[in-house]
């Protein structure tokens, strides 16, 4: 039969609350003499009195103790009665104390693929010190997301990871979906504001690869000033009809990047003209989905070129 | 006829692009893998082994009926996802590409269902798949791999030009 | 009804055999005429008649072919038939050809402290072209392993690696057992030499941490030509009674290593003289279970020194 117990008024608690924990010695633990004196330790603290100690009906002594302000996350809470000159621990309890979980902020969304997956990511809030479970939650939506179709399967991320993604399987890429994360902990549930997206118009797009045609094999004509370019779209992405830019810059200091628009997302001989001739220019290309929606791709890496 | 939203239209044909090159991938990795290369040498085992064929014949663009194009699209893809679906576990190495591909066809004949509901020309209840054909070799599946390929990529080039002749009228 | 068939004498063959092949079209296939000549394709090689082709009692028609020596290791196999003025293929095979498993040789296994792993690795021996497993058996044993006690579970190493490592839990540290590797494909299964070994007769001992003693704090009296050492067991392996030795080398080139051996796994001050003062020297020290059997540590790394 064991002789003490601790009772906490709750086992988790908000960080400066206040608690109220009570420990009960049964009448018929032998051991000790009859009405030992209860006494609390806190973490590696002194042995403190509890605020009362009383006698119940059926012979339990019970002692009550009030911690104003819980301030540490984790605190152990020992019940001791007085044994000979030192003292026998009779029951420990572990109060935890944190914050609820803060709703989870930035979320969003790439569809990469090469992986066929829709990767989201969001900022989850401040620490809330206790274990805090996040989860991205997801539907099929029709007409701009007013309306719950089947729900998509939780995606719960991987240890401590602010990011998660769901397989090609559970997505309906040309069809609107609600997703939002939602954090939960012993103190409560929050949840990110929702996102209305449909997974093909958040495509990770790669810019095409920027190639300068072979002047030499008089393929092209010679022209001063020009400059003679071809590219490709990414091949993943191919099927995705786009429009690019490209933007040249002289390799002096201080000079401008110069923007070419409404560019094909492929050209076999694209002829840039109006360069001096000296310098050296740094050329780079990106593409977006159009015209249904898209992302930019990143700028291509910078082709550095010297015109005929 | 029927206003047929723009970037519908769009998408479908973004759609028909993403399955036509996910398709071209499996016949090649078919013919790479098992040196199955001709689907006219598999003519006769596809008559034996009753590997369907979907028309688009409303679709052409002299006698497009618009709603009855709409349907034997949906009507076809929803065939050639169900195929494509019979031939699962042709093998691990052509498994990735075989679930992406009928995925995208399911995908794309969603949004024509939508679309047909959108329009309030869709039939009430959703069309139930028909028998498929059974495979009892692995080498019947392979066949029957390039032979629903084949036929899918000549339904996809009739579905590509009727929906760019919706685009461009 | 699928109207060919094609039937391998074996379907995985020694390279360099012989194997033979039928096709059997059966009399119901419709779309056939009556006996059309069966021909066969290798992989896209031409379309070739069999040795012979024939009427089966039943009406059957079948052709045989014989493929004197198999040379590729992945064959496919074709019957057709013409039909109109190309060909119809009405069944594939895949004929597949390597060798038996050579027996896997170098056997050697190391007990680590760290992971509580006994990690054995072996030699595959040459590429068999076959799918081949390969297996890591045990068994415990006593008396210097005449006899077999239960048997260990077997271990299966990860995608074609060459090595294997038995949990804890399946280890009897300090009792015999007996170890060998089992390679297995389509044509024959060969097995390793076998071990015999106790656990902790093969730990993979780390040597101790060498370090020279601050003859600064007059700690210890300054004597010319002289070194001031000391070093302390690996942990994980403290448990164990080790004997060490120590080598030393003036950084001259040509100078040899001078060896001192028998020395205890830890030391607190150890005096080492006779040195020349000029060089810096190098040290290392390792150690082995002793008297117990065990396996050397490598050489701790150098530690380069001034004498006094």
């Amino acid at each position: 039969e064991s002789c003490g117990h601790i009772r906490l008024s709750v086992p988790i608690v908000r960080l400066g609350d206040p608690v109220m924990a009570s420990c009960t010695i049964s009448p018929n633990c032998s051991k000790l003499d009859q009405e030992p004196q209860i006494l609390w330790r806190l973490e590696d603290g002194p042995n403190q009195p509890g605020d009362r100690q009383q006698r119940l009906p059926d012979g339990t002594q019970e002692s009550i103790i009030t911690l104003p302000r819980v301030n540490l996350t984790k605190t152990f809470v020992f019940c001791l009665v007085p044994w000979g000159n030192s003292f026998q621990v009779l029951d420990q309890a572990e109060l935890q104390a944190g914050y609820p979980p803060a709703s989870p902020s930035n979320l969003s969304c790439l569809m990469y693929l090469t992986t066929n997956r829709l990767v989201c990511q969001w900022e989850p809030g401040p620490e809330t010190h206790l274990p805090t479970n996040f989860t991205l939650k997801s539907f099929r939506s029709r007409a701009d997301c007013q309306y719950q179709e089947d729900s998509i399967l939780d995606c719960v991320p991987e240890d401590r990871q602010n990011t998660c993604s769901i397989a090609r399987k559970h997505l309906f890429l040309y069809q609107n979906m609600v997703i939002w994360v939602q954090a939960e902990n012993a103190l409560g549930i929050s949840e990110s504001p929702k996102l209305c997206l449909e997974p093909m118009d958040v495509v990770k797009l790669e810019p095409p690869e920027l190639q300068a045609l072979d002047g030499s094999r008089d393929l092209v004509p010679r022209q001063p000033g020009c400059l003679w370019l071809s590219w490709k779209p990414w091949e993943p992405g191919r099927f995705m009809q786009q429009e690019c830019e490209l933007r040249y810059q002289p390799q002096l200091r201080g000079a401008n990047w110069t923007l070419v628009s409404h560019l094909p997302s492929s050209e076999d001989q694209f002829k840039l003209c109006g360069l001096h001739r000296a310098p050296v220019y740094s050329l780079q290309i990106r593409c977006i989905r159009s015209p249904l929606p898209g992302l930019w791709s990143s700028w291509s890496p910078a082709l550095q070129l010297r015109p005929t | 006829p029927l206003p047929l939203p723009r970037s519908f239209l769009l998408k479908s044909l973004e759609q028909v692009r993403k399955i036509q090159a996910g398709n071209s991938v499996l016949l090649e990795q078919l013919c790479a893998t098992y040196k199955l290369c001709h689907p006219e040498e598999l003519v006769l085992l596809g008559h034996s082994l009753g590997i369907p064929q979907a028309s688009l014949s409303r679709c052409s663009s002299q006698a497009q009926q618009l709603t009855k194009c709409l349907s034997q699209l949906h009507g076809g893809l929803f065939l050639y996802q169900g195929l494509l679906q019979a031939l699962a576990g042709i093998s691990p190495e052509l498994a990735p590409t075989l679930d992406a591909l009928q995925l995208d066809v399911a995908n794309f004949a969603t949004t024509i269902w939508q679309q047909m509901e959108s329009l309030g020309v869709a039939p009430t209840v959703q069309p139930t798949q028909g028998a498929m054909p059974t495979f009892t070799s692995a080498f019947q599946r392979r066949a029957g791999g390039v032979l629903a390929t084949s036929h899918l990529q000549r339904f996809l080039e009739t579905a590509h030009c009727a929906l760019k002749h919706l685009v461009q009228p």
